[in-house]
């Protein structure tokens, strides 16, 4: 079926080396719109990882009926119909996220990520496989999506776990730096987003290189590489 | 792929069509059972969205019919800058007309319309007002929002709590700066001069409209 | 009719799909490294979404409206679109080998841009009729390729520039596509007369 | 009911959409690639055969297949970076390190005419026959050193293409440069 | 041994060139202190050192030469020019902050002098008036006048930043009035009624204007700037001021307004001529120039801002590679051709 | 005459320093120890050596020949005895060896035998291998073939022919003082060119700041009766540059991708001219050149000078300061810094600058550019050097290109006024040469692959001709065992066990049948791929083949080996190898 090693390499990739947000540079509409605060992000990314574990699964088990030259409708209306039923979802009991998310949530079908793990593995990969792949594509996403929307709404208004009600209505975001703090507002804005995810895959660049030093011996994990294609 | 037989452009197009039609069946029925199920939750927590707007401007304690039925389609309106119909909602208690609540735009904000809910008691008052859409610059603008509004104990917008055109004159009705007895942020006063001018105008509307609207619909 | 010039200019510069929507990026990012591909990219992009709005329009208004079948949109809205793309680049490998040479490869990616359908579900939220929607349409999709092409004009430039060793490459891509966005929060308020 | 409403519209929209689809792929169909032929023109054309493949062309397709583009020693880092910009893939370190230009020289002296260097030379750049001594065409070697391995008396050797006032190129200036301003700030 | 040719070169730096732009801003600065008095000259001291600073800070990090890029004094260039456009009586750390982001991100993250497509100083500008608009667009009423130690006071936050610091330039008073009035309010009116305004623009920023003015015409004739960007500016802006001033002079302010208010003094001999961020063709200059003086205009009469420049200067700039790469001039002998 | 003079666009106004060198007449410098002749002093084809080690030569004979038709001779300078013909350092910014022949002179700098020639009974054709085999090249700095530029294009008439005079670099003046002094037969010379080419019009351009040169050149002029003009143009470097001069007084614009003669104009310095004259009237082959020594020396001179001279002994003549520390060939803006003081005097060493840190202080470090554009007013051909640099800085060669790179005369003008110091025209080498490499690596890799794909063609038809072969040798053979079985099968089983003692009983048929199957199968295919090995031939027969059309460099590369195998008595001289075959 699956084993321990194989999991490792997937959860590896997923996390870290084939980081879709950092390395891959993917799905980046949603890992730029919605982080105005780290709990839209996780939100939306839990939204992600269903719906990358479920058409994993789907498209892993389906792809030998699936003939070539329609592969490409055929997976996206896959997507297509997993996603919605994961809008609905939200719709029905996470309403105020639902319409914080917006747009954003539908667009998952378009989420590059999502179609890019379905062509280069899980129509490739059993089920197993692909659902756990999807998964930790996922969280890879999951982390740098809380991280960026950790550290836009720190800096832009000095609080953590804002929009935690909208989830658990009994939380209250914390306010970290003193009331005083005026807020540096381009954090949450788009120009804020575009430069922290650069300085965050400068960060990651930093760490590679910086591992790279440290065993020589070991190949250095490829860079970032730009673009879905 | 293994190698596909060469099949005719019909043959093709009839193959293709015969698949995408078995998955479209089986997804959309996936769908379609997925949203059937989630529809009711999905309509309750849209009708919840509205109550929970209008209980901010107007307390629960203070009506008993099902506000959300007792509607009117208000028609573009002009004294409240309504470019499109909008819904009206009646409040009563033991029948009796206890408040109107609807929609008003004000035209003249510093990023242009800025969105309304109003609550107007029967006798004139003001039950309260939120604003539900705008474009004011965020961190100096957007204090009218409550929730962005530092001063959580008592936010900005809440200070047209219990304004009634009876209690304060047209003069009044205006920013400090101006000679009036509304608060606002210092070098930012586009905003609430456009939201102050709103208010008084739908209050106006209230005033002038408020029979022939408790009555419209009742006689229904 | 000014209105309708208001939703064009609009769609280019103060809502911009991908400075101001933040839509569409991964192809911002991923072909904007070369004009030469820019302009392919744009081209290509313009053309599939501009067709996209009118057809997921017709589709919306004919076939999921009239029935109370608003939650099959997003599915049949980018099955559509797929086919679309599908059927352009068949069409275009066969007729035109050139065309096919500067936007054959663009192509298959479009199905994964996010532009392409968030403007056809963004026409619906705004309420927009069928000239609307197409204007918006093309107008977002003329802005993509807008910023597109000055994006890789940049980076074409900064490709020659001493930049930080960690910040070769996507990083200061993204540096320079916020200093963009930060360019074109220039045009906030140009839409307030709308 | 609705349900069944929502499933004959889609398949409705399935059922025109994929003969179309079908009906295209076949009405339109097309050989060939031009990628391959782009890729092609960026590799050096050695037909070593040290990036797996014989030759440089079946190397091109497997790039266009989704190959590395790291695995041609004799286009160098260079030739990495090209195909990278060609293909809009990341630039990687080359899969080997890079070796100086060279070509091969014959001893004459010890060749013994077994002609077994001229049917390994991909590009004809061996000259002689049977029993007899045979002799490189500088201009055409590659230094792809095919020939070394089927030497039986290994009278082939490599060697480095000097530098020479024809082929002499202008030195990047930057480093000494930067050294000084260094030197100077320090 | 191997020093390569010219042997001889012409006696000019870096150096010189950036020390010339900053003795052209003195006309300026000398209207603008006896305008708003000394606060100016604490910010352009405050600016100065945190820019320095941050080069400093950056040029170590980046393991650069030190001496020779803190000597350079683009950085000091870019901190005046920041101090120039900042409210006067900002708070110290506003002016600090935009220093550092223009220094760090818009010019060392792209490998420093030169190398920078956006404008360092237009950047800082830009991030302070979306991020802090309350502060940015708190400018001392006219004839608010403090002492220099009442301004030190009110810039390192010792003193409370009362109201009375806080009126609007005569640029966003004016539009501000315009949008509200529903067409009550009038230019005419505005200007003859209002104490802010002078005769032509705002009370006294016309002799601000003036100064730059000066200074831009002396950096001319020294050959470091052409005449194709400013010309093309004000052109523009002129033109397109003066057909809305003529179509309706009630509604729109004049050309005369326009050119010596806010920025567009500075911005059109010092801000987009800077070299490094704009156009360097000359067709490519003459559309950069016009194309800042149309949005500077757009933005400031239409827009979100209450002046254009800096915005109009940052759209041009990530327009300038595809300017240049179009307007390519013929070379020597290809001129039929093209 | 009143002549419309027009401008260039760009140009730098440097200091001359030119008065330094002028005070004192042309001297003639003593005869070095040695002289080496390196072969390669023009553009194109290397001369080969004619001469051997031991051999003695006079002045003037003939030591290297002209190579191919756009290439020069090349003489002993003086008569002596050759010592060596080596590799030796070259005065080249690379500082590589080539060939030299290198000449003890036996000091009595005897002559070979000169004959003055008729050139007016001479047809044109003839004055130019005259030209070619006196090793007349341009003096002005490019060394071309004289000879190559003296014929006018067939279409379009020659208008003007300019002659340049100018000397815009600073320091240099050896033009200068050879129009004060040799004026007659440079005005001679020109009218050698004059009727080769067939002008309308001889515009001599003169800078303006050598008042004596135009006045002695108009004098010279008015003497030999000639019509040309002598006219003052501008002093602003680089003047002297064919293409400004051209345009400064004709108004013609010669771009890069074309030829002068292209649009009737034609240029030749005035050094050329005079050595064209010399070789003609005198049949004196170039063996000496006008060298000004000047910078940081004594006294700065004019000298003419031996080709081959080692430049440190003609630097001491001008008694050099004791900090000089190196020797620039050239002028200061062009020029370069010699890589070892013994380099020889060759014929594009027009001058000599000793160098030393006062009079070109060291260059402070460059710094980035900060696209000042003064480079871009400056670059006498419209270019922008600063986008220029930015690419090439970032190794963006094909951008470089877009940026018309292969325009740029390398005149310096830009490094000259760029206020960050930055060594653009440096960059530009370095950006040029490269592409450079990168086309002959590419002409190089196209050769590769056709060679390839030819190999390839030829192994596989070979493979379908054996298999055919095979085929039809198994097609036979099946057949004779065919009939073998028949006949087996034809005698008694028994005598069949016999004969075949392993196969069992009915074995016998089943032999036969298999082989025959397999035999025709294997015919079958051999014909299928024996005829698609045709088909693809065919096709491939149209295209052109590579062992055909081979370049001369390749048929000599060729021949030589070939020559080298005789010479080793390993094979007859006869082609033994196809490729031999084919280039013979
Ligand atoms: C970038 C920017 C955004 C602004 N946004 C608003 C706003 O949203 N609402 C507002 O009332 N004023 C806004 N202003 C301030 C107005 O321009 C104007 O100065 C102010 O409203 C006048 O207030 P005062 O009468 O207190 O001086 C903004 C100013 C700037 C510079
Ligand atoms: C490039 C530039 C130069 C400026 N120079 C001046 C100036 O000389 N005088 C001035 O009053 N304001 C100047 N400003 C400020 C703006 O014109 C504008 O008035 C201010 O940012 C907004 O203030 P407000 O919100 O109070 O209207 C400058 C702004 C920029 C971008
Ligand atoms: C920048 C530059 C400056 C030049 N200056 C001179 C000069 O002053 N005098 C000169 O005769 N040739 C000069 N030349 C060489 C001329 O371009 C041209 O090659 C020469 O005049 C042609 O004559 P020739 O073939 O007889 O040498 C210069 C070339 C360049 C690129
Ligand atoms: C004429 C001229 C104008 C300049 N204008 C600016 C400017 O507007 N903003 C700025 O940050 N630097 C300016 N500089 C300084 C310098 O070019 C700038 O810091 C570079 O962008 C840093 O790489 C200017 C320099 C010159 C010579
Ligand atoms: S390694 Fe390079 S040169 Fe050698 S065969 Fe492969 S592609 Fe050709
Ligand atoms: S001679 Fe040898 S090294 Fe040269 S190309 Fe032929 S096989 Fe390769
Ligand atoms: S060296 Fe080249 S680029 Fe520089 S000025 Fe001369 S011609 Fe122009
Ligand atoms: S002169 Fe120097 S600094 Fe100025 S643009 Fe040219 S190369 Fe750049
Ligand atoms: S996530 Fe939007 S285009 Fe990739």
């Amino acid at each position: 079926m699956i084993t321990r090693d194989e999991v490792k390499t997937i959860a590896g990739n997923g996390i870290w080396k084939q980081n879709t947000s950092i390395v891959q540079i993917l799905g980046l509409c949603p890992l730029l719109a919605v982080t105005t605060n780290a709990v839209n992000g996780i939100m939306l990314s839990l939204a992600t990882i269903i719906v990358m574990a479920l058409s994993g699964v789907a498209i892993a088990s389906l792809r030998n009926f699936i003939p070539h030259e329609i592969r490409i409708p055929v997976f996206i209306l896959i997507v297509a119909a997993l996603v919605t039923v994961v809008d609905l979802l939200f719709n029905a009991n996470l309403h105020e996220l639902y319409l914080v998310l917006g747009i954003f949530i539908p667009l998952i079908v378009t989420n590059c990520i999502v179609l890019a793990r379905v062509e280069a593995f899980a129509a490739k990969n059993p089920p197993l496989q692909s659902t756990f792949d999807g998964i930790f594509m996922g969280v890879g996403m999951l982390w740098t999506l809380a991280l960026l929307g950790a550290m836009r709404e720190f800096l832009g208004s000095g609080t953590i776990l804002g929009g935690i009600d909208m989830v658990f209505p009994s939380l209250q975001p914390i306010q970290v730096l003193p009331e005083s703090y005026p807020g540096f507002l381009l954090a949450l804005l788009p120009p804020g987003a575009f430069i922290l995810l650069g300085c965050m895959i400068a960060w990651k660049n930093w760490m590679e290189a910086r591992a790279a030093e440290r065993n020589k011996q070991k190949p250095p994990a490829p860079v970032a590489t730009a673009g879905c294609h | 792929m293994s190698a596909t037989k060469e099949f005719s452009a019909t043959g093709m197009a009839a193959r293709t069509a015969a698949i995408l039609f078995v998955f479209v069946i089986i997804f959309t029925g996936l769908l379609s059972g997925a949203y059937l199920w989630t529809k009711p939750a999905i309509e309750a927590s849209a009708a919840e969205e509205k109550m929970k707007l209008v209980d901010e401007v107007l307390p629960r304690s203070e009506y008993d019919n099902a506000l959300l039925e007792d509607t009117l389609t208000l028609p573009a309106t002009p004294e409240l800058t309504l470019a499109d119909p909008t819904q009206l909602y009646r409040a009563r208690k033991g029948g009796q007309p206890v408040a109107l609540v609807f929609e008003a735009v004000a035209p003249d904000g510093y990023a242009g319309k800025i969105r309304l809910i109003i609550a107007i008691r029967a006798t004139g008052e003001v039950a309260g007002v939120r604003v539900t859409q705008h474009k004011e610059t965020p961190g100096l603008g957007d204090y009218i929002e409550v929730k962005k509004d530092k001063n959580k104990a008592r936010p900005w917008i809440t200070q047209f709590n219990g304004m009634s055109l009876a209690q304060v004159t047209d003069k009044e009705w205006k920013l400090k700066k101006d000679g009036g007895r509304i608060d606002y942020h210092a070098g930012a006063t586009v905003t609430p001069r456009a939201v102050s001018k709103a208010v008084l105008r739908a209050a106006q509307w209230a005033e002038a409209n408020r029979n022939r609207l408790f009555a419209e619909g009742a006689a229904k | 009719m000014s209105h309708y010039l208001f939703i064009l200019v609009g769609a280019v510069l103060v809502n911009n799909v991908v400075l101001v929507k933040i839509l569409g990026l991964c192809p911002f990012m991923g072909v904007s490294k070369k004009l030469e591909t820019a302009y392919g990219m744009g081209a290509a992009t313009t053309f599939v979404l501009t067709m996209a709005t009118g057809a997921s329009y017709i589709i919306d208004h004919t076939l999921l409206m009239p029935f109370g079948l608003e939650y099959l949109r997003t599915l049949s809205f980018i099955v559509t679109i797929a086919a679309i793309v599908q059927l352009t680049e068949m069409v275009i490998a066969k007729t035109s080998p050139t065309l096919q040479q500067t936007l054959g490869i663009y192509l298959p990616l479009i199905t994964t841009n996010c532009a392409v359908l968030g403007v056809p579900l963004l026409n619906i939220a705004n309420g927009y009729n069928f000239v609307e929607s197409l204007l918006f349409g093309a107008g977002s999709a003329f802005g993509f390729s807008l910023v597109l092409i000055l994006f890789a004009g940049i980076r074409e430039r900064t490709e020659g520039a001493d930049v930080p060793v960690h910040f070769r490459g996507v990083a200061i891509a993204m540096v320079t596509a916020g200093l963009m966005a930060l360019a074109f929060m220039g045009f906030a308020g140009l839409d307030k007369y709308q | 009911m609705d349900i069944l409403l929502a499933i004959a519209i889609m398949a409705l929209g399935a059922v025109v959409l994929g003969a179309l689809l079908g009906f295209a792929s076949v009405k339109f169909k097309v050989e060939g690639d031009p990628l391959i032929e782009k890729i092609e023109a960026i590799l050096p054309q050695t037909q070593c055969g040290q990036c797996g493949y014989p030759g440089c062309k079946p190397y091109a397709e497997a790039i266009a297949n989704g190959d590395e583009i790291n695995k041609c020693p004799p286009g160098g880092v260079e030739g990495v970076q090209r195909l990278a910009d060609l293909l809009g893939r990341e630039v990687k370190p080359l899969d080997a390190e890079e070796k100086p230009k060279q070509i091969a020289i014959i001893d004459e002296n010890t060749c013994i005419g077994c002609t077994l260097c001229i049917q390994a030379c991909p590009v004809d750049a061996i000259v002689g026959a049977a029993k007899q001594m045979h002799t490189i065409v500088a201009q055409q070697c590659t230094g792809c050193e095919l020939c070394l391995p089927p030497c039986p008396v290994e009278c082939i050797r490599m060697e480095v293409i000097d530098e020479n006032i024809d082929n002499w190129k202008w030195k990047y200036p930057v480093v000494e440069i930067k050294a000084a301003a260094l030197q100077k700030a320090a | 041994m191997f020093a390569p040719a010219p042997f001889l070169l012409k006696d000019v730096s870096v150096s010189q060139v950036m020390i010339q732009v900053c003795v052209a801003l003195i006309p300026g600065i000398a209207a603008y202190a006896s305008l708003v008095g000394p606060a100016i000259l604490v910010q352009l001291a405050i600016a100065t050192l945190a820019a320095l600073a941050a080069e400093a800070v950056m040029l170590r990090i980046l393991r650069k030469p030190l001496a020779m890029f803190l000597t350079d004094g683009s950085a000091i260039v870019t901190a005046w020019l920041i101090a120039l456009t900042f409210p006067p009586l900002a708070p110290w750390w506003l002016i600090v902050t935009g220093t550092v982001f223009a220094i760090v991100v818009a010019k060392h993250l792209y490998g420093g002098l030169g190398q920078n497509p956006f404008n360092p100083a237009m950047v800082a500008f830009a991030v302070s008036i979306v991020s802090f608009p309350a502060l940015m667009s708190q400018w001392p009423s006219v004839g608010l006048q403090l002492g220099l130690v009442d301004q030190m006071n009110v810039i390192l936050g010792w003193a409370p930043r009362l109201d009375a610091l806080s009126g609007a330039t005569p640029l966003d008073a004016m539009k501000t009035a315009l949008n509200l009035s529903d067409g009550s309010f009038d230019v005419t009116a505005l200007l003859a009624n209002q104490d802010i305004y002078g005769n032509f623009a705002g009370r006294g920023w016309e002799w601000v204007s003036a100064g730059y003015l000066l200074g831009g015409l002396w950096l001319w004739h020294r050959k470091l700037i052409t005449w194709h960007v400013p010309l093309a500016f004000m052109a523009s802006l002129t033109a397109l001021s003066g057909a809305l001033w003529l179509y309706n002079p009630s509604q729109f302010a004049s050309p005369l307004f326009h050119m010596l208010s806010g920025g567009a003094m500075l911005g059109a001999f010092f801000i987009a001529t800077d070299p490094v961020s704009g156009c360097t063709t000359p067709r490519g200059k003459l559309i950069f120039g016009a194309g800042a003086g149309l949005l500077t205009y757009i933005i400031r009469v239409f827009g979100g801002y209450p002046d254009g420049v800096a915005f109009a200067v940052l759209l041009m700039n990530l327009s300038a590679p595809l300017i240049d790469l179009l307007t390519q001039p013929p070379v020597f002998g290809m001129k039929d051709k093209a | 005459m009143l002549m419309n003079l027009f401008k260039f666009k760009g140009g730098v106004k440097p200091p001359t320093n030119k008065t330094q060198s002028v005070g004192l007449p042309i001297a003639i410098a003593p005869l070095p120890s040695k002289l080496v002749v390196p072969l390669h002093q023009s553009i194109g084809g290397m001369p080969r050596p004619v001469v051997q080690a031991g051999d003695k030569v006079l002045k003037g004979q003939l030591i290297g020949e002209a190579d191919g038709r756009i290439s020069a001779a090349v003489h002993a300078p003086t008569s002596g005895t050759v010592v060596d013909v080596a590799m030796h350092i070259q005065p080249h910014p690379s500082g590589l060896d080539a060939l030299c022949v290198v000449i003890e002179p036996d000091g009595k700098d005897e002559w070979i035998d000169r004959q003055p020639l008729d050139y007016a009974a001479m047809s044109p054709e003839q004055v130019r291998e005259h030209l070619q085999q006196s090793g007349v090249v341009g003096l002005g700095g490019a060394v071309f073939p004289t000879h190559g530029k003296l014929t006018a294009s067939k279409t379009v008439p020659m208008e003007e022919m300019v002659i340049n005079g100018a000397e815009c670099e600073p320091f240099i003046t050896c033009d200068d003082l050879l129009m004060r002094e040799r004026a007659e037969e440079v005005v001679r010379g020109i009218g050698i060119f004059r009727d080769l080419l067939r002008p309308k019009k001889v515009l001599i351009g003169i800078e303006d700041n050598k008042p004596e040169a135009a006045a002695a050149m108009r004098a010279a002029v008015a003497a030999v009766g000639e019509d040309f003009a002598v006219i003052q143009v501008p002093t602003l470097y680089p003047a002297g540059g064919a293409k400004q001069l051209i345009r400064v007084l004709t108004g013609k614009e010669v771009p890069a991708a074309k030829r002068s003669t292209d649009l009737g104009v034609q240029c030749f310095n005035v050094a050329t001219a005079y050595t064209a004259w010399r070789a003609i009237a005198h049949g004196e082959p170039v063996v000496s050149r006008l060298v000004t020594v000047t910078g940081n020396v004594h006294d700065p001179r004019n000298y003419e000078v031996l080709i081959g001279t080692p430049m440190d002994e003609l630097l001491k003549l001008a008694r050099p300061h004791p900090d000089t520390d190196g020797i620039i060939m050239g002028g200061p803006m062009m020029g370069f810094l010699v890589p070892d003081v013994h380099v020889p005097v060759i014929k594009a060493t027009n001058c000599l600058i000793a160098h030393d840190d006062r009079l070109f202080p060291p260059k402070a470090p460059e710094m980035p550019c900060i696209r000042c554009g003064a480079c871009a007013q400056a670059c006498p051909h419209e270019l922008q050097p600063f986008e220029m640099y930015w690419f090439s800085r970032a190794k963006n060669f094909g951008k470089t290109q877009e940026y018309n790179i292969f325009d740029c005369i390398e005149c310096g003008c830009c490094s000259f006024v760029c206020p960050s110091r930055i060594p653009l025209v440096q960059y530009f080498r370095f950006a040029k040469s490269e592409i450079w490499a990168r086309e002959r690596e590419k002409n190089a890799a196209d050769q590769a692959k056709t060679r390839f794909e030819f190999k390839q063609l030829r192994e596989e038809r070979e493979k379908a001709d054996k298999a055919e072969k095979l085929a039809k040798a198994a097609a036979a053979q099946a057949a004779k065992k065919a009939a073998e079985a028949a006949a087996a099968a034809a005698v008694p089983a028994d005598a069949s066990a016999e004969a075949t003692p392993s196969a069992s009983g009915p074995a016998p048929a089943q032999t036969s049948a298999v082989p025959a199957v397999d035999a025709e199968k294997a015919a079958k295919m051999a014909t299928i791929e024996a005829a698609m090995a045709r088909a693809k031939a065919q096709r491939e027969a149209v295209q052109p083949k590579n062992t055909e059309n081979l370049t001369s460099e390749q048929q000599r590369a060729a021949s030589d080996i070939e020559a080298r195998r005789v010479a080793a008595h390993l094979i007859e001289p006869e082609p033994a190898t196809p490729a031999g075959e084919k280039t013979e």
